[in-house]
Parts: structure tokens; C-alpha cells; sequence
């Protein structure tokens, strides 16, 4: 039986399929569908300090094998998330990460000091990178020195194994890999969700509330997948990859690119049972390739045979 | 529970050039549904459509020994995924995620009968129809009077009258060109009746259709004073509260908050709606 | 009948629908299934001064909704385009935009050169932004000060429309269409593909020679048409705008964010007979919507209901 | 000049459980198409899977009088694409572009019958079998000799054998299990043909199958001087030449050159190829 385990600093995952932030709600609501202490962790959706509403409707479109969200980040906050939350995902045994937005990098300080406190949470995610709100979060994850900022200060806040969570919108994304490991991240994730509009042209208005939205789903994972794996080849971090991950095949190639572990977000809105499949296809890949463990194929991508050029010029 | 099936399409039934009735065998489904629940389809295998559509339980399908085998949905081709479903061949399989929501309620709770009311009526607009056939059939089980108020475009727009009439339901007909029951609006027969019905009769509204009649019939209710239960129609990414998109505004507490719809509704007491910001 | 002529400097479109370099071959190719003279233009593929052989197979990969391309520039070189090409273009009434690529700054400016003495060519597009070939083009088009030297040097070199062409792997896209201004330029176009990657994950290789490719194709086109969107409101440039156009209603989406005219590239593999019935589309569309030219419609995306915000905080 | 039809599909002839052949009215592309050409498939309308897929014309299809009205393809389910190809309902279209590329040449010109060769051998690896039902008509029709070498993984998937044989061509099969013919790869027994055959006889050989294979039979070819015809297969974007996704290496004045197999080919001399750097 190959091993499926991952480890990231003190977060132990018993297999590296995660339920992405802002796909799976508190993780609660998916209670009825999926056993929770199957996945190898539940990422809740991104909480601020306080509760908020988020933008009007429409808050989502449908876009040629994706989709845009702009949620806005309606969200409990962090203290109903503990109190409300929090104590039921300790009862059904979830690996809980933390997504955690702030407008300030007190904000984030705060955030983390509050939940290193409370029982129950693994790590914490660090969104610096929704596109959808005006302040703060993206305006750290699209700089260097914010995203060092943010996260060194987190680090000095907290004991729990905190993860970035990248931005695609940028450049050069394993530069802001490299600021992370050096603030003291102990992981990084990417990619949050690409920046993009849909209009409807009938009436010559966004079809989002919000202008724009976060492009997520399949037709990003191209895209994603390149981005771990230049990320693997910058850092020495663990990478948590996703970006339109919807079966085990399109987890193998986050996997092989570098990643230690995946999220799966979108996937999980077209098909809630997603999550036995995923895993049994990776466990069954191992088998079938002879694989003692997962960690095996983390960036095995084997680059050889292209590696020479023939009559390319 | 919901539970997610490949169910077989046991029947494409075209009732007119823009709407069928699909049936399709998913028999725990069936089992568990209640009337105003949701299923949510994926229209084709493959990631484009990408997203799952929701749609109304129409009937409980049963098999000979009366059984629950399956659910047919009321299909309005609206778009790349109705379409998809208005052109579905029997035999092949949709993936069907259900039952979702929160149910209508007759009286107290959803399954007992406690305190139910002595008169129910039914507004319908259009597609709007869909949840109201297992309704008026729980509410005929349960010896509530039923009348249901259906407005279409044109006559051709109009379904199922006579199953509604043989279960036993009143049915008031419009159309907004008249070439059935009264021209215009579901909500001037509605109006009138409301003024005519005696005050010592509980009466409870039930309305599902195009957003600005349910408003429109939420605030009949409200001057009226009859309660105004309705089935709100969303945009939705998942039906099972994981994507925040189908926020509807509640009032609640003085302030008004935005709901998840699928798993605090579809069916809301339509007191508690915001309705000017509603997203239409 | 409405008006879809577009005028771009010297650059005069009948309409506004241009096939997109390196998904049209030269032009030449597709001479038997669309009258070359009825489309806008015809952006042929990127030359550079000497021939090239590109990179080996496999040059292109199916992702959802997009695909995938490294053909790494294969072309015939500026000087047999000129003297194969050119002239059955030039037969055939085709609008020519030459879509030119180098190494160094000077050979832009000598390809610039040479393309302004020969007959039949209506502008250059600047190929600033192919993800696929190491050398050259993509160093001036993720810098701001590249963009505006390559400019600027083509600019002093030509009298003919210069259109750089922008890579959308940019944190701003707008700063560079800025550059691009600053630099002389008289349309930018954008966007260019999506640098972007898939695996075989069953032999762990690259699915593409190249190892690397860019992603075009409906898939892209919320990023796109936000990047033209950002665009519209940087610079007072034309844009001329791309990815992932299928549809009439596709190029609308573009023109009511800002594009004064639209490419369409990968569409064309699909459907090569797209072509009619994407410039009847927007001549219904205008008529429909009782506008008198293509012009009334550029950037009249109407934001105003959804500026306001209600219990989002 | 190729044309594009959304083709109703007439039939779907499943031969296995991976080939199939799907019929297609289609017209203007039957009478315009000659052996070796071929047409792109759009297996689904919308955007996943987004490309067409490229097929040889299997057969032209004619009507009571004789007249071309469709062509049909020789399926084999290996991919997304081809899998709708082998589920599809007769009664649905499916957009086809076609015909294109570059036809085989018997003698001196695809249409004229100068200097015909008084031979022809045609080896068929599995799904290569396609491009020879057509080629063997125009064989047949010019009094050219036929043999097919065939060869399958099993005796289920050699197809339209008895089809080949009605129209007069000669049939040697193989079997990798040696279930059907002999046993072991097509290019055993057309090694021991090559070596036995006169070399006075003007023959030429035409291979369609797997990669390796083909490289086997030009190689075959070359030690025996005879000319070996190949329809290549490699992933196509376009079809039309637009994309340069489908080159194959070819020596050209003394260096290897990249040249576009959808409109350069698929049908090319075997001798050009540079096999060691052919994709496979
Ligand atoms: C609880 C509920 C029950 C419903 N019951 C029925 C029913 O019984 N019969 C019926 O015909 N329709 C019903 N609808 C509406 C139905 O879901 C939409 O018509 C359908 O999603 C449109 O999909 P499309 O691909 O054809 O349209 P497109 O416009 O191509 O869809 C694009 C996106 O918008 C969403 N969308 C578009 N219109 C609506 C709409 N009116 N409501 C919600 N989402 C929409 C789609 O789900 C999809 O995500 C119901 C909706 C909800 C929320
Ligand atoms: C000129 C020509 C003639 C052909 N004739 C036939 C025929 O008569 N019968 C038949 O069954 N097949 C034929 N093929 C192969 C057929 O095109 C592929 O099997 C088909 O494209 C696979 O599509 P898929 O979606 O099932 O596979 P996937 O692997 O899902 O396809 C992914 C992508 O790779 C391409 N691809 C995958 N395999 C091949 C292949 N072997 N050749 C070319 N492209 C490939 C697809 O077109 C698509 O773009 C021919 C190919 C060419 C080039
Ligand atoms: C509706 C929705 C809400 C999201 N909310 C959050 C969030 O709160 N915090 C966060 O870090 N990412 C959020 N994301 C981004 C996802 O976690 C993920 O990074 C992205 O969707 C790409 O993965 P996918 O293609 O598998 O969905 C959200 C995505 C979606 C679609
Ligand atoms: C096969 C292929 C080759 C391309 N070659 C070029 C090129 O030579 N020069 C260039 O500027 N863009 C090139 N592009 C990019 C396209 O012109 C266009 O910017 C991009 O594909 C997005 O548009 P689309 O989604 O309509 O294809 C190429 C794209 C593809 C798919
Ligand atoms: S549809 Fe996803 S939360 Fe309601
Ligand atoms: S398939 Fe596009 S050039 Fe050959």
C-alpha cells in the first residue's frame, strides 16, 4: 500500500488532496457529503477579523471551461468561525487550514495570534492574493517587499506552519516564492485566481457585480501548472499546487511539476464526491508505477528528452 | 442527504418548442425528495458547460408497485445548458445531485402535518411552475384546498392544467395575449381574489416565477396580510452552500445580511426578502 | 447599414476583424476558403530576418477550452515572404499586417526597414511577447524600458502603423501599453499567449517538445478582454484586442471593453470559415442596436449599475 | 477546395468495442475527395474537446444512382475525441471539413493514369487500414494488382477483410497472437514478399499504420529499391496549414526541413522522411 502522506513542517496530511479556501465553505456544509478526515486537509474559506458581506450578486459566471468569482469575501469572521465553526470540524476530525485576509499587515498579525490560540486549526493560509476586494491582500501579494512584510510579520506572530498563498497576476511568480521562503513561510500555495471580466454585450454590462472577477476551473490549469513549476525550481519550499484540478491525472501533474500537495476548489462545485476518486486515482498511479510514496514524484517531471533541440534553430 | 446519481434519461417529452419534461431514473433520489427541493444537472459530460444548472423536482416518477423510481424536471430552453437538455436522447445519462434545499413548508415542519392551513394557493409564472406539482399533491394528500394561479405568454406556454385539475386543484389561467384564461397577469386574478377571500380563512401563498411577480406577489401578500412562501431562482455554482454565489438579501435582526439560497432556501418566507435588492 | 470601417493611423480596416499571426500561416494558405479581401486584415505569421526552423513535435496540445503552442517561430524569413508571399497577397486585395520578431533591437528596426520598401505591407505588428522561443521578443516585452526601446527604435525606422504586440504574463499590463505610447507606437495589441505548461503524467514528460508553450483559446479570454479593459483606461492608444475570440459576440466583448478592432487565431483552426459570419455578427449587432458604426460601440462598457456597492462592506 | 459541412451522421457501424465507422451525408466532399485525403471532425460542438480531429476518408458513400452522398470514417476509440466519434447518434451532426491534403499518387498524378505501376502493395497496421478502401477502388478501377498486408493485434480487430477481397485484391493478414493469418507483425511476410517478387515487376508499396511500422516498410522499401508511399499521422491543429503544428521532418537539398504533413502530406514518399526524427 504506497504511502500517501504529507508532511509540511508540523502539518500532516494523511494524502495531499486539499478542499480549497472559498470552494468548500466552512467545510461544515460538506459534512453530509464527504468525511471530512478523508481529505488530507479542509481549507476554509478566507476570513477577515470581522464578518463581512461581500459584493452584491451576480457574484459568479460561467466561462468557457472556468468560471469568474468575485464573492467579495463574505465571510463569519474569525471569532464566529471559532466558536460556530471551528469545534465541529475538530468532532469530525478535519485538518483544518486557515485562510486568513487582512487589510493591514496588523490585521494578519492579529488574525494568526488569534488562531494559534485556538484549538483545532493546523495552519494557516495566507490570502495576500484575492483580486476581488480593493484593499489590502493583493496589494501584499503583487510586491516583493509586501509579501516578505506580511509574512515575516506573521511569522514572528505565530508557531503554526503558515503558507502564502501567491497570486498568478504577476510576472514573475517564483520571485514572490522566494520572498515568502525568505519572510519564513513553510510552504507556499499558488495560484489563487487570474483577473478577468466577462460583458454581457446585450446590455454592455460586466456580468459580475464587481466589474471583475477571479478566473478559476480547467482552463486555467495549464497556466497553474507551469507556475509550480517554476516555483520548484526557485524554491527549496513545499508547494501546494491547484488551479483547475478535477481528477487525479490533473493532481499527478501538479504533483510531477512539484508540488507536494494540491487543492481542488471549482471541481468540487461540479462534483461534491469528488474527493474518494481523487484520492484512489492517486494511491492507484503509485501502485501502478511501482511508487513506494507520494513524495516519490514530487517534480519528477523528466525534462530529458526535450531537452535536445534538433533542427530548431 | 443528497446523493450524486448517473441518472438514465428515461423519457425526453417535448411540450412545446422551448419546453420538455425530462424524465430521469434516480429512485433514492425520489425517495428522499420533498416538494420544493432542487436537483442540480450537468448538462453534458466535459468541462464546457462547466457548471452544474438547477432545477426544480417536477414530478416523483413511481413504478408500477407505486415506488419511487426517479424525478422528471420542466426544462425552459434558455441558454447553452437547457438547450443541452431540450435536445437530450433517452438512454443516455446525466449526472443528478439531489435532492437540494430546503422544502416548502405547509404548516408547521416540512414531513408533519401540524397546523396546517385551511386554504393554500399556488402562483406560478411561466417555468415558475416546476415546484408546484409534488406541492399541490402533498397539499391534496393532506386535504388542503389547493387553487393554483398560472400565467403564461400565450396559451402554448401552458402545462399540465389538467393533471393539476384531476388532482383536484382550481386552477386560474392567464396569459399576457389572452389567447388563454384572462389576458394579462397572474397577478391581477390573484389581486381580486385576495380581496374577495374572507379573513378567518388561513391562507397561505405559495409563488414561484419570474423575480418581479414574486415581488409583486409578496407585496399583495404583505397588504393582504397572508403569508408569501417563495421559491427563488438563483444563479448557482454548487447547491450546496460551498461557493457563496446564490446570496439572496434577508432581513434579519433590523439588518439585511445576504443568504445562501441553496441551503437556506430556495424556499424563503418571502417577508424576510429584501426585494428591491434582489438581483433579477 | 452600419459603418464597421476602423481606421487605425494610415491603417485602414473595412472592418474590424483581423486574423491573427501564426494562426493564419501567410495568409496564402486559407486563400481558398476566404476571400482575403473581405476580412479587416490579415496578421501573418512572425518573421524573423533569416528562416527558421522551429521547435520539433509535438508543437501544439489540447487543454480544456485552449491549447497549447510551441512552435517556436518556424517561418520563412522576411525575405522570401517578400518575394513568395507578398505578392499573391497583394493579388488578392489582403490588408497585411506583418507581424515581425527579433533578437536585438536592430534587427527590429531592420526588419523594419525592409518591410517599409515593400509593397502591400499596411503595418507592423511588433512581436514583443511569444513565450516560446528563449532569445529576444519576450526580454523587451516583459520589461517597460525594453518595450519602449524596441519602440522607439522601429518608431525613427518606419513611417508604417507600428502595433506592438503585449505579453499578457505581466503583473500591469497597462503600464506596458503605456510604454508602448510613450514609445511612438500607434495601436498596441494584446494579448499574445499564456505561458503555460502540461504533462503526460503516465511517462512524466513535457507533453510539448518545448517543454513550455503558450495557452490560447476561449479558455483565456475573462484574462484577456480584462487586460484589454485596463488597457482602454491607461492609454489613449487603438488596442486591438484578442484571445480566445470564437464569436460575433466573443469580438463584442472585446470592443465594449475598449479594442477598436479584434484578432482571432485560434478560432480559425476550429472553424476556418468563421469569417463571414463573425462581420455579420457585428453588423447585426449594430444594426440591431441602432448605432451607426463599429466606432460608437469601442469602450462603452457601462459600469455605472454596478458601481454601486450595496451591503458589501 | 475543401468545404465544410455539418454532416448528418447517416450511421454508426460499431465493428468492435474500439472501431467503429461512422457514415456521414456529406455530398460535395464525396465528390470532390480522392484516396489518401482526409477531413477534420468536430467530435462536439462547444469548446471541451476544442479541436477537430483528423480521419482519412474510409469509403465514399453513393446513393441508389450511383452518385457520391457521403464518406465515411473507420474509427478507433483512443482519446476524448474519438470515444464521442464512437458513441455518436445517427440522426446528429457533426461539422466536417474536407477534403484535404495531399492524395496518394498511382503513377504519375493523382487523377491521370500515366505510368501506372503494374504492382501495388498496400500495408495496413490497425487503424491504417483507413486510406485503403478508397486507393484499392482506384486500383481496381485501372487494372493495377492489389495486395493488402494487414495486420491487427487479434483476430477482432482485422475488419472489412472479405470487402477487400469482392473487389479482387489480395489479402495477407497477421495477428500479433496469431488468432487470425500468420503470426506476428505485417512486415514478416512482406519482407519474404519483397525478397520473392520479380524486379522486373514495377511495384509500389503504400503504408499506413503505426509509426515504427512505417519506418519498417520504408526501410523494407529501400533495401529493395522499391518505392514506399506513407500517410503520416501527427496531432493537427488546422488541417489547412495554418498552425504548423503538424510538421514531419523532410530531407530536402541535403538538410531536414519542417513541412506541414496536413497540406505537404499526410501522403508523402517515404524516402524524404528523416524516420529517426519523425515524432511518434
Ligand atoms: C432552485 C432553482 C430551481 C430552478 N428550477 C428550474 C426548473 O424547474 N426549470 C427550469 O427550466 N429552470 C429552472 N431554474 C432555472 C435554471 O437553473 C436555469 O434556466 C438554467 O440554469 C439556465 O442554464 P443555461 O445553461 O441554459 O443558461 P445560461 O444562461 O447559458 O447559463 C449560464 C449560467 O447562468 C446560470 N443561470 C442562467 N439563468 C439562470 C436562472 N434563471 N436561474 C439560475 N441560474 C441561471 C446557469 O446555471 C449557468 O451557471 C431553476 C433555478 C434555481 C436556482
Ligand atoms: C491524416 C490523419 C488521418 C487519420 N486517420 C484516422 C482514421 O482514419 N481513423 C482513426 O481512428 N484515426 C485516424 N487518425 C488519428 C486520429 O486523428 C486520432 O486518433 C484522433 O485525433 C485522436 O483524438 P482523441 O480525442 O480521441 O485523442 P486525444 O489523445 O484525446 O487527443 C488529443 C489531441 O491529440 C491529437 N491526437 C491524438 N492522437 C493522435 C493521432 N494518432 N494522430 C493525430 N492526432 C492525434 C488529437 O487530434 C487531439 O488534438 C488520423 C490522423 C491523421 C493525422
Ligand atoms: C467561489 C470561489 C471563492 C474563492 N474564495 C477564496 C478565498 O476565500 N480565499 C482564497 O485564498 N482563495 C479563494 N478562491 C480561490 C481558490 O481557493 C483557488 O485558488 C482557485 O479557485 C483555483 O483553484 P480551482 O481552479 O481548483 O478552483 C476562491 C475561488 C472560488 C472559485
Ligand atoms: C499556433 C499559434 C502560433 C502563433 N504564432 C504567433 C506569432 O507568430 N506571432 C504572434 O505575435 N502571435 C502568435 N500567436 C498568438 C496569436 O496571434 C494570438 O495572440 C493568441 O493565440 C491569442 O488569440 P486566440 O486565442 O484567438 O488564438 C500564435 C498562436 C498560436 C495558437
Ligand atoms: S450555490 Fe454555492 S453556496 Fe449556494
Ligand atoms: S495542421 Fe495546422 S499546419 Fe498542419
Amino acid at each position: 500500500m504506497p504511502d500517501l502522506s504529507v508532511q509540511i513542517a508540523t502539518l500532516k496530511l494523511a494524502n495531499p488532496i486539499i478542499a480549497a479556501s472559498g470552494c468548500f465553505g466552512y467545510g461544515v456544509e460538506y459534512a453530509d457529503v464527504v468525511d471530512l478526515s478523508t481529505l488530507g486537509a479542509v481549507a476554509v474559506k478566507g476570513l477577515f477579523l470581522k464578518e463581512r458581506e461581500g459584493h452584491p450578486p451576480p457574484r459568479i459566471v460561467e466561462t468557457p471551461s472556468g468560471m469568474l468569482n468575485a464573492i467579495g469575501l463574505q465571510g463569519i469572521g474569525v471569532h464566529r468561525f471559532i466558536q460556530e465553526k471551528l469545534p465541529e470540524l475538530r468532532d469530525r476530525r478535519a485538518v483544518v487550514i486557515v485562510n486568513i485576509c487582512g487589510t493591514t499587515i496588523d490585521e494578519y498579525v492579529e488574525l494568526s495570534r488569534i488562531l494559534s490560540d485556538a484549538e483545532g486549526v493546523a495552519a494557516l493560509e495566507l490570502n495576500i492574493s484575492c483580486p476581488n476586494i480593493k484593499e489590502g491582500g493583493i496589494t501584499f501579494g503583487c510586491s516583493l517587499a509586501g509579501t516578505f512584510d506580511v509574512v515575516s510579520a506573521v511569522r514572528k506572530a505565530t508557531k503554526l506552519p503558515i503558507i502564502p498563498k501567491l497570486t498568478p497576476n504577476v510576472t514573475d511568480i517564483a520571485s514572490f516564492a522566494r520572498a515568502a521562503q525568505d519572510g519564513g513561510a513553510d510552504a507556499v500555495s499558488l495560484v489563487n485566481t487570474f483577473l478577468a471580466m466577462a460583458i454581457d454585450v446585450e446590455s454592455r454590462r460586466p456580468k459580475l457585480s464587481n466589474i471583475v472577477g477571479g478566473l478559476s476551473g480547467p482552463a486555467i490549469r495549464p497556466i497553474a501548472v507551469r507556475m509550480v513549476y517554476e516555483c520548484r525550481q526557485a524554491v527549496k519550499l513545499p508547494i501546494i499546487g491547484m488551479g483547475g484540478i478535477a481528477s487525479a491525472t490533473d493532481a499527478l501533474e501538479f504533483i510531477i511539476a512539484g508540488a507536494a500537495a494540491v487543492q481542488v476548489g471549482t471541481a468540487n462545485f461540479v462534483d461534491p464526491f469528488i474527493w474518494s476518486p481523487l484520492i484512489d486515482g492517486l494511491r492507484d498511479y503509485l501502485t501502478r508505477h511501482q511508487l513506494s510514496g507520494i513524495g516519490d514524484l514530487v517534480g519528477r517531471l523528466d525534462t530529458h528528452a526535450r531537452d535536445k533541440a534538433w533542427i530548431s534553430s | 442527504m443528497p446523493i450524486d446519481v448517473a441518472a438514465a434519461v428515461v423519457a425526453n417529452t417535448r411540450l412545446s418548442d422551448e419546453y420538455n419534461v425530462v424524465a430521469l431514473d434516480a429512485p433514492s433520489i425520489a425517495r428522499d425528495a420533498l416538494p420544493g427541493q432542487f436537483v442540480m444537472l450537468k448538462p453534458s459530460a466535459g468541462t464546457d458547460p462547466l457548471l452544474r444548472r438547477p432545477f426544480s423536482i417536477f414530478e416523483i416518477l413511481r413504478d408500477e408497485t407505486g415506488q419511487p423510481a426517479g424525478v422528471s424536471i420542466l426544462n425552459k430552453r434558455i441558454g447553452v445548458g437547457t438547450r443541452m437538455l431540450f435536445d437530450v436522447q433517452p438512454g443516455s445519462h446525466i449526472a443528478c445531485l439531489g435532492p437540494l434545499g430546503l422544502p416548502f413548508v405547509i404548516g408547521g415542519s416540512p414531513r408533519g402535518p401540524d397546523a396546517l392551513p385551511s386554504e393554500a394557493w399556488m402562483i406560478a409564472g411561466g417555468v415558475g411552475l416546476a415546484p408546484f406539482a409534488t406541492l399541490a399533491e402533498m397539499l391534496v394528500a393532506r386535504r388542503v384546498p389547493a387553487t393554483l394561479f398560472y400565467g403564461g405568454r400565450r396559451a402554448s406556454d401552458l402545462f399540465y392544467v389538467d393533471w393539476f385539475e384531476r388532482l383536484g386543484v382550481r386552477v386560474i389561467l392567464t396569459t399576457e395575449d389572452g389567447s388563454r384564461g384572462e389576458r394579462g397577469l397572474v397577478t391581477a386574478p390573484l389581486a381580486r381574489a385576495l380581496a374577495a377571500v374572507s379573513t378567518d380563512r388561513l391562507l397561505t401563498l405559495y409563488a414561484c416565477g419570474p423575480t418581479p411577480m414574486m415581488a409583486a406577489v409578496a407585496a399583495l401578500g404583505r397588504k393582504h396580510g397572508r403569508p408569501v412562501v417563495v421559491s427563488l431562482e438563483q444563479t448557482m455554482g454548487c447547491g450546496l452552500g460551498g461557493c457563496y454565489s446564490c446570496v439572496v438579501p434577508v432581513r434579519r435582526n433590523g439588518s439585511a445580511h445576504f443568504v445562501r439560497s441553496c441551503i437556506d432556501g430556495p424556499v424563503f418566507d418571502s417577508n424576510f426578502i429584501v426585494w428591491d435588492e434582489l438581483h433579477r
